[in-house]
């Protein structure tokens, strides 16, 4: 075997409440693809953010090229070619995209003045190379999807040509086919002889793309296996400390229509018409950008529909903003968690409370006892994992975020609820929690309509699934007729056809 | 304990001075140099002169609740005498405290005549403007057009406004264009100026009302090319304004004897402490403040004919 | 021990600044034995600080929402002005007139806020033109130099030996402290300051809620405004002039932040108290006039340096106190 | 057809900006045809903006980097107070004074962002106490009312029949129009103004660009100072008083947003343009007193709505416009 390249050794890390990592050892290869694998919050991003010079260890070392070194800062990281792409996106969106990726290296010509002609097809190229040719390297960040935006992250990642490249869950906001292109350059990479630490919920993917994985466990290390050796079961079985139970379908679907959507015409999609019935988990398949969330934002009334009839229990109502829908019983998790997600600097029990606070309280007045005990049981049922249901949300590992939004709806128990990409960056338990929690809603006679990119994740959901390509409604396929072949057919626009 | 301010009371007659005496300038806008060199000069020589404290307390903005809390809280450091800038009518209930609490309490520069000072000296705002348009008449023999600026809504301001529209309007040819706010900064009335000289190119005068209109106005008359043919009439005398004169970008300043009421306002207090001039037997049982009551310091002009004597 | 619990408290605005309140108060009684820690002082400092304390109230909930209003100190004016003027020339019934000025504030925050949340006008533009355009027809409007008896009761009646305006504010702030941080309506203040996107998709009314935050923004200015000229029995020109600079610092240096979110009413108020502490002990060190900037600046630097050293240390403490536990053999 | 250009276009505040402004000088050309649009007025209106173009300059990079300096104004009048001083009062060269008077401007800068940064002090009240120390320094400092020829000639020359304030502020802005929107080191305000986290991340020396940020908006404070006073030939004590919330004003209508990350030179010099010719107009209309506020105010308001009113149709047109281009059938 050759000399690791990196090779870190006995990290721990310590934040008020948290032992984030204790003691974590950790070897990379040159020109290998090392996975990483963990539960929300074991501690992967904190090792990557010690990694790449944004955090400082409390303890140990680190050793490039057998050369110990201290990363005090990301600029150091990277003058020792370590680059990464963080969950957390770190794009500026009045920016265009070629600046966004050259920010710390543009081309410039005497004098300090950027050079845009070739900042503009180096861009170019990079995009090209990622399989992005319709993009004008001008366009602002901020007007691009999220998918988009991260692959804008990776080619600024890349920008720097790396000797180790760290990727912190890149595939969470993309679809196969974007996720095929990333791994084709990954694969090149290797080639070239760069090293990839690449972090990942989807399992699938690690088996595709990894050579060694290590597992990490409540800031432990808990070993580094060839990938060859081993199996989802036992990855999942290092990362849980058990085995996963296997999870049985049955419909729950009653017979009383809850919503009903008639020729509803927005910005991005024309007549979309369908119902949801009580108990019943209906999908809303398609492409990214096909104007998915658009129809759920629609029925939220955050941007309301410009025709169309939307009906709650056999009425027609009228919404013009989210108040009017969570009075109608409609709920809503979006897609973009920090975004339009998560009150950052307040504290867990605050972000879950938030959706309920009138119920929670008593003429108007709410005390904290009042929030504390029915947000520590559901943080309990969650299994959110935090110190204290006080802590700041932002210090909470981005799966356990997102759990705490499920909770938010889940203490106001609407009757729809809408939930757009609801397991991005969950774990596999908490992913399976979740679907779970899913399920339980809909046999308590929830309905919900579930906006979601992971098609294993449709078909192990839903009743009914419709599909979406360019704002229009161009299939419905009832949970038998479901596959990923046939969804992937109606979703890429293709005629109606028959099997 | 209050009695402590109010020592003129068991004072002898006479001069016998105590050194801890302390008595109290409260103004505001601490820093206009008008005030610096005039006002603050004048108190602080006084003082050095009678061999007693001087202090001078003050916000550097134009701030009347400030000076008003100013006052509220001196009082309780029992001061030996207060010297109140009148700045504002609404300062009266704090002064009437100042009273109460037994200080003798003198208001210079503008009167409060609500409230119950023991004296006022100082001039009349409205005089300046009278002056200001009896001159600006002269010089344009009756006809033309004028504009004036100064601190808009200011109370001091806004009489002498009315004292320049009172005299204007015996002349029906003299045309008031406008009345403009400068906010007492150069910039301001520089632009406000340049402005009206493009607006009006036969603009045939300009009065302005606080220190900082003169040299504004000068400025953008001088840029235009214009001095000596638009007419400037203004208040005050710092060195840059007597400069303008003598250059000839300011026709007419209008002074007050800052000096005076100053000192002599200084002097009321130390002569009501040391009881001077009694009248009766017991003046505070009596009811009697033993200085006057009210004292007009007067105004003066300065021109290009008696400049020579205000240079160094 | 109890150091996490203490340090834990030092990393609050509002117990770090009562720290230093009380240090300064401490030092400077030390100095003035006789004339500073006396009832007649501290009540006339709690006098002064009564109208900037009612009027930081609304700054700080506009704050917390993430915005901010700088025609404070302009509604202030017209408001206690108008009042006093139709009390006076129009021999109006003194409450009829208070209610009149305070109807005015509540329009102008009300028209504030509808342009800037239904418009989309920036906050800073908005409130800056109702600066301007208030204090204009403020200036228009003839002052009053005395005013009816009733009127001037309010400002200058006495109970147990202090006068109204302070028991007002005293009120005010007790009560705005209680709903700011306990009642639903304004707990939604610190969602939308906090992330305004989210607070909307939670189902927070926002834009209303907005509307509803410079409405009582300018109806405490009124507030304020009628209480000074009632005690003082006049209208100033200046009144008010500056205000909204000076109430805006006040509340940052209580914790509020101009990103929103942040910030408790109990924290302006220490903040307005900090700020007139400092000039109170200006007078009595007898720092003349053209020092005074210069020395309250300074201070005000070292307060805060000596603040955010105390929340430091209390950070480092802290987590060190949790790694000794942490690396405790656990049983 | 061309819609989508133009609709892109009408979504930038300086074309937005500027077609008001032509708009404005359009219609005022048409009602004083005689006086309005005549070089004098238009070449004494740029003199006057000189000043304050300069100082917008260096507050529209630190709004950019989402911060701001309210000491710009005391720093203005101290460079220039204290060059005029050196070079009255001690005979100073005149280059030297000047250098001095900037090396000032610059290290208060330095200081201010040095606090900060590295300190951690809230940007408003650490430039607000600067702005209370420098102005006390400034006052305490003797004025002067005559200038040594040399100093005079820098304000009071001319080039084309134009004063040199305005050939520096014509030059100073289109430098930093270049260098902001294409120079490396500019152009990663940006970053630090959108996402300053990201910016760190990235490792961009946020502080170290931050403190160079607050020195160049004190230099360039210090030599618009220095224009205008030797423009005047006299030091007036008022020098430099509000500038700071004017200049952020005009920043914010030219582009700029206090959350940082947006705006551009030219918009800034734009704001500044627009509020000088408004109050110009305001003098040519007549509006005189305690309107001139008021009128003031409620024209920035209907020019910014207008703004808004022409963007957010640009927004709905070229939603449609590109609507339109989907839905033709591909080739
Ligand atoms: N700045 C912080 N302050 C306090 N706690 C923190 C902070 N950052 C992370 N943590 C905590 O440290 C632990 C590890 O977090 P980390 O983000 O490394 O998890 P992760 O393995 O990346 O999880 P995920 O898969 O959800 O991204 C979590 O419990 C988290 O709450
Ligand atoms: N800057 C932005 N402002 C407002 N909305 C945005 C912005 N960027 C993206 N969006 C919206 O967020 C959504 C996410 O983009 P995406 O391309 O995934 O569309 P989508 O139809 O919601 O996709 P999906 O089908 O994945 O839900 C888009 O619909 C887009 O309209
Ligand atoms: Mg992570
Ligand atoms: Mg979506």
């Amino acid at each position: 075997m050759a000399a690791a390249r990196l090779l870190l050794s006995a990290i721990s890390k310590v934040f008020p409440g948290v032992k984030a990592l204790d003691a974590v050892s950790f070897d990379l290869l040159p020109a290998e693809i090392h996975a990483l694998c963990g539960e929300n919050g074991a501690g992967k991003s904190t090792l990557m953010n010690i990694l790449s010079g944004n955090l400082q260890p409390d303890e140990g070392e680190i050793f490039l090229h057998g050369e110990k070194v201290v990363l005090a800062n990301p600029l150091s990281a990277q003058n020792q070619g370590i680059s990464i792409v963080h969950q957390e996106k770190s794009l500026v969106g009045n920016l265009s995209i070629a600046e966004n990726i050259f920010t710390e290296n543009y081309p410039v010509k005497t004098g300090g003045f950027i050079d845009f002609p070739e900042l503009y097809s180096r861009t170019q190229k990079l995009l090209q190379t990622l399989n992005i040719t319709s993009l004008d390297p001008r366009t602002k960040v901020e007007s691009l999807s999220s998918t988009r935006q991260q692959i804008v992250e990776i080619a600024k990642a890349l920008a720097k040509n790396p000797k180790i490249l760290i990727l912190d869950e890149p595939t969470a906001a993309m679809t196969a086919d974007e996720t095929e292109t990333l791994f084709r350059i990954l694969r090149e990479l290797r080639q070239k002889g760069t090293s990839v630490i690449y972090i990942s919920h989807r399992l699938t993917e690690i088996f595709e793309i990894a050579d060694r994985l290590t597992v990490l466990r409540d800031g432990k290390y808990q070993g580094t296996f060839p990938v060859a050796d081993m199996t989802i079961k036992s990855i999942i079985r290092l990362m849980v400390g058990r085995d996963l139970e296997e999870q049985t379908y049955t419909s729950q679907q009653q017979k009383n229509i809850l919503l009903s959507i008639k020729n509803l015409c927005g910005h991005k999609f024309h007549n979309i018409t369908f119902e949801l019935r009580a108990g019943e988990i209906l999908a809303l398949a398609g492409l990214v950008g096909a104007g998915r969330s658009e129809v759920a934002r629609a029925i939220m009334g955050i941007d309301p529909a410009e025709k169309g009839e939307i009906w709650v229990q056999g009425k027609k109502v009228i919404i013009r903003n989210p108040p009017d829908a969570i009075r109608y019983g409609i709920g809503y998790v979006p897609e973009n968690r920090k975004e339009q997600g998560i009150f950052p600097e307040m504290t867990l029990a605050d972000n879950i409370a938030v959706t309920s606070l009138s119920s929670l309280a008593r003429k108007g007045f709410i005390q904290n006892n009042q929030v504390f005990s029915p947000v520590q049981k559901l943080v309990e049922k969650l299994q959110i994992k935090t110190p204290s249901i006080q802590q700041k949300m932002i210090n909470l590992s981005g799966g356990n975020q997102q759990k705490a939004l499920l909770g938010r709806w889940l203490m106001l128990d609407p009757s729809v609820l809408i939930v757009d990409e609801p397991t991005q960056g969950v774990d596999v338990g908490a992913k399976a929690e979740i679907y779970q929690l899913l399920r339980a809603l809909a046999a308590k006679g929830t309905a919900i309509l579930l906006i979601s990119s992971e098609l294993p994740e449709v078909l192990a959901l839903s009743d009914r699934v419709l599909v979406l390509y360019n704002g229009t409604l161009t299939g419905e396929l009832s949970r038998e007729e479901a596959t990923e072949s046939e969804i992937l057919h109606y979703a890429s626009g293709l005629a109606r056809h028959s099997p | 304990d209050p009695s402590k301010g109010a020592k003129f009371q068991e004072k002898q007659t006479g001069t016998q001075v105590d050194p801890n005496e302390e008595y109290v300038m409260v103004t505001t806008a601490v820093n206009m140099p008008m005030y610096v060199n005039h006002d603050q000069a004048t108190f602080k020589r006084w003082g050095e002169q009678m061999g007693v404290k001087t202090s001078i307390l003050g916000t550097s903005e134009w701030d009347v609740q400030q000076q008003i809390q100013i006052i509220e809280q001196v009082i309780g450091t029992h001061p030996t005498g207060l010297l109140i800038n009148g700045t504002d009518p609404s300062i009266a209930r704090a002064i009437d405290k100042a009273v109460e609490a037994g200080i003798p309490t003198v208001v210079y520069d503008s009167d409060i005549p609500q409230s119950n000072r023991h004296a006022f000296l100082g001039t009349d705002w409205y005089e300046i403007g009278k002056l200001q348009g009896e001159a600006l008449a002269r010089l344009l023999n009756g006809k033309g057009k004028i504009a004036y600026m100064g601190i808009v809504g200011m109370t001091n301001m806004e009489n002498g406004f009315r004292g320049l529209l009172d005299v204007l309007a015996n002349y029906p040819d003299i045309e008031v264009v406008g009345k403009y706010n400068d906010e007492a900064n150069v910039e301001k009335a520089a632009k406000i100026t340049a402005d009206l000289i493009n607006a009006h190119p036969d603009l045939a005068a300009l009065a302005g009302f606080d220190s900082n209109s003169g040299p504004g106005i000068a400025l953008s008359i001088r840029e235009a090319g214009k001095t000596g043919k638009i007419v400037v009439t203004t208040v005050d005398w710092e060195p840059e304004h007597l400069k303008l004169v003598k250059e000839g970008g300011i026709n007419l300043l209008v002074g007050q004897k800052r000096e005076l009421f100053v000192w002599y306002g200084a002097q009321f207090l130390f002569d009501m402490v040391h009881q001077t001039n009694r009248i009766s037997g017991n003046d505070k049982s009596a009811g009697i403040t033993n200085v006057p009551f009210a004292v007009n310091t007067g105004l003066f002009t300065i021109t290009s004919e008696n400049i020579a004597n205000f240079l160094p | 021990m109890n150091t996490p619990g203490i340090a834990k408290l030092l990393q609050e605005r509002v117990f770090t600044l009562s720290l230093t309140l009380v240090i300064l108060v401490g030092v400077c009684s030390l100095i003035w034995p006789d004339t500073f820690l006396t009832f007649s002082n501290l009540s006339t400092l709690l006098l002064n600080i009564s109208t900037d304390s009612v009027v930081v109230i609304g700054m700080m909930i506009l704050l917390i929402s993430g915005t901010f209003d700088l025609s404070v100190g302009s509604v202030y004016a017209l408001s206690g002005g108008l009042a006093a003027y139709l009390a006076y020339n129009y021999g109006m019934f003194t409450p009829v007139a208070i209610l009149v000025g305070l109807g005015v504030a509540v329009l102008i925050g009300f028209i504030n806020g509808l342009l800037i949340t239904k418009v989309g006008i920036n906050p800073l533009i908005q409130t800056l033109a109702t600066l301007g355009i208030v204090r204009g027809i403020f200036d228009l409007m003839g002052k009053v130099a005395t005013l009816p008896e009733g009127f001037d009761a309010l400002g200058t009646s006495r109970l147990m030996g202090i006068q109204t305006p302070f028991w007002v504010m005293i009120s005010l702030v007790i009560i705005f402290s209680i709903l700011v941080s306990r009642h639903v309506f304004f707990r939604r203040y610190y969602y939308i300051g906090g992330n305004e996107k989210a607070a909307r998709l939670s189902g927070i009314p926002v834009n209303r809620l907005k509307v509803w935050g410079f409405m009582l923004s300018a109806f405490l200015a009124g507030v304020a405004g009628i209480l000074f000229v009632s005690r003082m029995g006049a209208v100033p020109d200046t009144l008010g002039k500056g205000l909204e600079l000076k109430i805006i610092t006040a509340a940052i240096l209580g914790g509020a932040s101009l990103l929103g979110g942040q910030g408790k009413i109990t924290g302006a108020f220490l903040g307005v108290i900090f700020i007139h502490l400092i000039s109170n002990i200006l007078v009595f060190a007898r720092v003349s006039g053209q020092w005074t900037d210069i020395i309250f600046g300074i201070i005000l630097v070292l307060a805060i340096s000596l603040d955010i050293f105390l929340k430091k240390n209390a950070e480092i403490r802290l987590t060190e106190s949790l790694r000794n536990i942490y690396q405790q053999p656990k049983p």
